[in-house]
């Protein structure tokens, strides 16, 4: 690696202040998973390499006013040992558990795999369907957007250079929503996505439907996305397998895959189809568990 | 430079290195900690598992400076003078390594692994493993050796006790 | 094999007070406890006589588990250096001007090595055709340009960008079946691209598909693979005051390694010593040497030690490969399934140098027709130069690439004739004392009882 | 939908090189406490080379394992070998260290001759000592006698030899000739599930059975074609150095090419044919490369009787699957339509 400067920052604040000081020519270090890997490989012209892996206020998964928050320095293994997660999420605790291996999982953050902006995240898609924010830090303040306004372009946040992720925040109103998560890859272990996919929906009991669809697709654009036609097919109607496969259909028409030395863009629209579907129906067997749990 | 004070292997050792170093370089060249390996540099290998602060980590993913004041635990920290560690017993017994580079790594992940999980079934075992790669052994033996060593961990903690009373 | 194995006394004749003791303090391991052992086999095995058929545990196994056992990476010798390998980045060029000036400059640059250096810039096992440093032309984008050695890997990476290399472009050609065309770039011009050729002929094709009820036609391919040890290539090269050379190598075939870097070097054998410590994995692509000439020579030119390990992407770009196959089958059989006749064209793609290729390819060759007894058999192969990474020794030399055809071809054959796949097998494999498709009469042939007892254990049975 | 299928890859393949003389030398030198070193010239790259020739020369010498320690390469003390490569240590660097230990061993029988008053040709060793065929009562400690041999005498119990696997050039015109001494056989079952909306192949399990002559070291051997498989399994479904169009490697690390990890690999069964080659030592043949050839034959075999769908091309990525299987589903369609 080449040579560059190191400063374990005291607070956000500190950190912020960094980050305009430096603006492109300081990176921030939290699980390091990435950032090492693109400063071993990138001839870079990095002044310094902010810390922030130690900020206690960036830490931690609790549930707040608002509703569950995760500080973004909160690791992938931190999110699959949350029982908070594990009872309300498990499509989260899912998600972080495809990511990487045990040793990345330790190191890797929520927060870093969301600013990476990369559109195969593992984290985005579970994040999206349950309408999650994001909170930052800047010079001009702290800030809450939705996690779906983070992400411009590939490798593109909407952050500003002194921008910093601090915490994703679940909203109280999508506590125990019944989701999913689907990945494919080229292997099983340590897998990127070629395709991934999650859905969230609530199911009105009475008529056994679709009730707040949302479906959150990566790999398959060039960040994270929606599939708003294929939730607005679902939005009340009855849950049948027939129903889950047509809105995967719909989502493969919705998505704007590419060919690449992975996949071909056909392929990658052939599993949408299907992870869509498969998220949709491990979502509904979810809500049919809980609502048997609840029976005494 | 930069300044870090690491425990390593419950012995606290200290350095003054260039900030761009990692964990690995630094066990490796400033304290001749050789057995965890460079295998590709950017955490898909496995081969330079550590365990810090009782997580197993990629040192090649880790900078120095993010380690210091952590306590971190190599390869050369599992056997006591008289004994080997158990799981270093089972994978020797069993024949799970062949050329070996992959073993360290292998063994420290296989650590943290029992620190979660004292009763692992085979596929804990294969998802603790998955983040360390070996083209030798098909990985059999080495899921077989981690059975072994489970058992023998679960034995010795059972026996603990009654050892105490003995004693009394 | 001996008799009943026996768990010894140690009794001794002389000084066995103190082996003893150096036997009670290595605490000899156990062996494994499997099922298909019977139980007074297992402990001590290593105690054991006869020590043929006994379990017995790996003499590097303690430490390999200790995490003792000390690679090339983890050995380092006073005032050594760090060397790296600039790499072309360009699969087909001619080397019009390298200028290393700048990193020569460099503090902590201790020396920089060119092709036009290296006393004899030519290795290979076969064909001397691989440049140790590529001078003038590149034939693949791995080829090494040039080198340095510092005082740390850093500056050492940091000195490669420094160094300024023209290139004029060359054409290029990446298909080995295009590459056989008259028109097709040279990779070693004016050499043909086909440079290996090889022709197995037994009994009479032509009249075997004649006589047969079916002939099956398929064409199979496969693809470029690499060893992908866990441990790179590593080296260390000492040239010392006397003009001795030593060198540290993670090679398979130091005697092989040794002859290559006596020609390159244009030394004299007994002045060079080639030491193989114990190699993090090989698969054959550690059989043959790739840095060590450049490392010899930076010790050379430095009087210091030199150590050089491959960046996991240089394992990919710079080292062997797996031959990619396209292979045409085509086969003849009676309607009950016995295979009458067969021939099989081979085409190689060896990248830019021979490496192993000679031998893949003749191991390919002789082995393509299956074990089974085919008295018609033809079959050619030759390999082809492209500009990619060359390919060389990987386990197994050309031999999976053809079983994966010819056992593809045998089940699309069973399918069409209704004959279930194990059967189909034994009614066409060797017996002992079959001829083989070179004429020659095998002996311990046990293809029978394998497929019996993988049927057996696997549960295999006939469906209808 | 997931379909199971099974698939059968069976195979033959040579030990040593191919006509070419491939010869290996070796020294084993009796210790005057009975003990043994042997002197090699190939290397350890991993496969358990060095316990397997230590066993061999134990074997020869009637001792333990535990009583032989090998030295390998290094060009200024082990003798030449033409190294690990071809799966010829077992064969040829241990015919070599056989004869050689057997040299020592006749100078042994030499000295314990006298000493047990019979004729050399007369004795064995066997169990860490030098007796007299079939009145094992009668005998004498190896040390004593390499003790002897060496302190009394001065004849050092130093054996050496070099052994080549006899071959015949092939005709240039008809490839016909012996190539090599001797081969070995294997087959390999797979069963795998495939899932028909993606293609992925799973593999189940897969059954082994090769020969490897007779196992000097049946864990090693079983240890061999585990991990030949899991590279076979590589070379069926997932690894592939992938290029631009100008020449330059697209996926050069090991993020983007495909190796099996733990989470890939199925359950794995090996057996070792019952086998016995009298050109070997102690029976014995090699088993290094062998243990992938079949892999991906089977696998391949196993996914063509789950969905039909015959794949010619490596690696059988699930895309490619995906694609043959669609096309099969068009194909019968038209079919029932025509």
């Amino acid at each position: 690696m080449k040579a560059f400067g190191y400063v374990a920052a005291k607070d956000v604040g500190h950190a912020v202040a960094l980050l305009g000081e430096h603006g492109a020519r300081a990176k921030v270090l939290a699980g390091g998973t990435d950032l090492l890997v693109e400063l071993k490989f990138a001839a870079h012209g990095l002044k310094i390499v902010v810390d922030i892996s130690r900020l206690a206020e960036l830490k931690g998964i609790s549930i707040i006013d608002e509703g569950l928050r995760i500080g973004a320095l909160a690791t992938h293994a931190d999110i699959m040992r949350s029982p908070i997660i594990g009872d309300m999420f498990p499509a989260l605790a899912d998600a972080a558990h495809s990511i990487g291996a045990v040793q990345t999982r330790n190191l890797g953050t929520l927060g870093g795999n969301l600013i990476t902006c990369v559109p195969s995240m593992d984290s985005g898609p579970t994040l999206m369907a349950l309408d999650a924010q994001v909170t930052y830090a800047d010079g001009r303040g702290h800030s809450q957007v939705p996690l779906a306004e983070l992400f411009v372009a590939p490798r593109k946040t909407s952050l500003g250079p002194d921008g910093l992720l601090t915490a994703i925040i679940i909203p109280k109103a999508n506590f125990a929503k019944p989701a999913a998560f689907q990945k494919f890859g080229l292997r099983k272990g340590q897998a990127l996505a070629l395709v991934n996919a999650a859905a969230a929906f609530w199911v009105d009991q009475d008529k056994n439907s679709f009730v707040q669809p949302r479906i959150a697709l990566g790999a398959v654009a060039p960040t994270v996305i929606r599939a708003p036609r294929a939730e607005a097919f679902l939005e009340g109607k009855a849950i049948t397998d027939e129903v889950m496969a047509e809105a995967g259909r719909i989502a493969a028409t919705e998505a704007k895959p590419i060919s690449d030395f992975r996949a071909s863009a056909g392929y990658r629209r052939d599993l949408i189809a299907v992870l869509t579907k498969r998220a949709l129906q491990s979502a509904y067997a979810r809500a049919s568990n809980k609502v048997r749990e609840s029976v005494p | 430079m930069i300044d870090v004070t690491i425990v390593v292997n419950g012995e606290t050792r200290r350095a003054s290195v260039p900030p761009e170093t990692t964990l690995l370089k630094l066990l490796r060249e400033n304290f001749s900690l050789t057995g965890a390996k460079l295998g590709c540099d950017v955490g898909d290998c496995g081969a330079c598992t550590v365990i810090v602060d009782g997580m197993a980590v990629n040192s090649c993913l880790m900078l120095a400076g993010q380690a210091n004041g952590r306590s971190v635990t190599t390869i050369e920290g599992l056997a006591t003078r008289d004994r080997l560690h158990p799981i270093q017993k089972a994978f020797e017994d069993n024949g799970a390594l062949q050329c070996g580079f992959c073993g360290p790594g292998a063994i420290m992940a296989t650590k943290a692994l029992f620190d979660e999980n004292s009763d692992p079934n085979v596929k804990d075992i294969r998802d603790a493993l998955s983040g360390s790669l070996c083209r030798c052994t098909g990985y059999t033996k080495m899921i077989e050796a981690v059975q072994d060593a489970a058992r023998i961990l679960r034995a010795e903690a059972a026996a603990k006790p009654r050892q105490l009373e003995l004693s009394k | 094999m001996a008799d009943e194995p026996k768990v010894l006394e140690r009794e001794r004749p002389v000084v066995d007070e103190a082996l003893l003791r150096a036997n009670t303090d290595q605490n000899l391991p156990a062996v494994a406890r499997r099922e298909s052992v019977p139980d007074t086999l297992v402990p001590q095995a290593r105690q054991q006589t006869g020590a043929v058929g006994q379990r017995v545990t790996r003499t590097d196994a303690r430490q390999h588990g200790l995490g003792q056992t000390r690679y090339i990476d983890d050995l380092s010798l006073p005032r050594m250096l760090y060397a790296r390998i600039k790499r072309a980045g360009i699969a087909s060029a001619r080397i019009k001007r390298i200028d290393t000036s700048a990193a020569e400059a460099m503090p902590g640059v201790m020396a920089v090595l060119v092709g036009s250096e290296i006393p004899v810039n030519s290795f290979g096992p076969m064909l001397q055709d691989q440049p140790v440093l590529a001078d003038p032309i590149v034939r693949h984008a791995g080829d090494g340009v040039a080198a340095v050695a510092a005082v740390t890997e850093q500056i050492a990476n940091e000195a490669l960008e420094k160094i300024v290399v023209e290139y004029e472009p060359l054409p290029a050609v990446f298909d080995p079946v295009e590459a056989m065309r008259d028109d097709a770039h040279k990779v070693h011009a004016p050499a043909s691209n086909i440079y290996i050729s090889k022709v197995i002929r037994k009994g009479d094709v032509a009249k075997g598909f004649a006589k047969s009820d079916h002939v099956f036609e398929g064409r199979f391919s496969t693809q470029m693979v690499e060893h992908a040890p866990i441990e790179p290539h590593a080296a260390i090269a000492d040239w010392d005051a006397n003009g001795r050379l030593t060198v540290w190598a993670t090679n398979g075939r130091i005697t092989l390694a040794r002859s290559d870097l006596a020609r390159t070097l244009m030394l004299p054998l007994n002045r060079i010593r080639a030491i193989g410590t114990i190699v993090g994995g090989s698969f054959g692509g550690k059989n043959e040497i790739s840095q060590e000439p450049v490392l010899a020579l930076l010790s050379k030119k430095t009087g210091r030690p030199v150590k050089g390990v491959f960046t996991r992407t240089e394992e990919f770009i710079a080292t062997t490969t797996r031959h990619p196959f396209v292979m045409e089958y085509k086969t003849g059989v009676t309607k009950d399934g016995r295979i009458l006749a067969r021939s099989v064209q081979l085409t190689l793609d060896g990248g830019a140098y021979c490496s192993w290729t000679e031998t893949a390819l003749g191991k390919a060759c002789i082995l393509a027709a299956g074990p089974y007894r085919i008295d018609n058999i033809h079959c050619e192969a030759r390999a082809i130069y492209t500009n990619k990474t060359m390919a060389g020794a990987f386990r197994g030399f050309g031999a999976p690439q053809v079983c994966f055809a010819y056992e593809s071809q045998m089940d699309d054959i069973a399918k069409a004739l209704g004959i279930d796949p194990l059967e189909i097998r034994l009614r066409n494999v060797f017996a002992e004392g079959s001829p083989s498709p070179t004429g020659q009469v095998l002996h311990s042939v046990v293809v029978k009882e394998s497929l019996l007892q993988a049927a057996a254990r696997f549960g295999w049975e006939a469906r209808s | 939908m997931k379909r199971r299928g099974r698939g059968i890859g069976c195979m033959w393949y040579p030990i040593g090189f191919t006509v070419t003389a491939n010869p290996s030398s070796a020294v084993v030198k009796v210790n005057e406490d009975g003990t043994a070193t042997v002197l090699t010239g190939t290397v350890e790259t991993g496969q358990g080379s060095l316990t397997v020739l230590g066993q061999i020369a134990a074997e020869t010498l009637g001792i333990a394992a535990d009583d032989v320690h090998v030295v390998s390469a290094d060009t200024d003390v082990t003798p030449m070998d033409m190294g690990a490569i071809a799966s010829r240590t077992t064969y040829v660097t241990g015919n070599a260290i056989r004869l050689a230990a057997e040299n020592a061993m006749a100078i042994l029988f030499e000295v314990a001759g006298p000493m047990l008053q019979v004729k050399p040709s007369q004795l064995e060793a066997r169990d860490r000592r030098i007796q007299v065929k079939g009145f094992p009562q009668r005998s004498v400690m190896i040390g004593e006698v390499a003790n002897r041999a060496q302190v009394t005498l001065g004849q050092p119990p130093i054996g050496s030899a070099s052994w080549n696997p006899p071959t015949v050039a092939m005709d240039p015109e008809t490839g016909q000739g012996k190539p090599f001494n001797t081969y070995v056989y294997a087959t390999q079952i797979a069963e795998v599930e495939v899932d028909d909306e993606t293609g992925e192949v799973e593999i189940i399990r897969i059954v082994a059975a090769h020969d490897c002559g007779s196992p000097i070291n049946p864990t090693l051997v079983e240890g061999q074609v585990e991990g030949g498989i899991a590279q076979g399994i590589g070379f069926a479904l997932q690894e592939e150095i992938l290029f631009d169009g100008k020449g330059l490697q697209i996926n050069s690390n090991l993020t983007n090419y495909i190796m099996p990890t733990t989470l890939d690999l199925p359950e794995i069964v090996v057996d070792i044919v019952n086998s016995y080659d009298p050109t070997g030592p102690f029976g014995a043949k090699g088993v290094g490369e062998p243990s992938l050839v079949p892999t991906a034959a089977a696998i391949l075999n196993a996914v063509h009787d789950a969905v039909g769908v015959r794949i010619t091309s490596l690696p059988a990525t699930s895309e490619k699957i995906l694609t043959a299987i669609k096309a099969k589903r068009a194909a019968d369609q038209k079919q029932i339509s025509a």
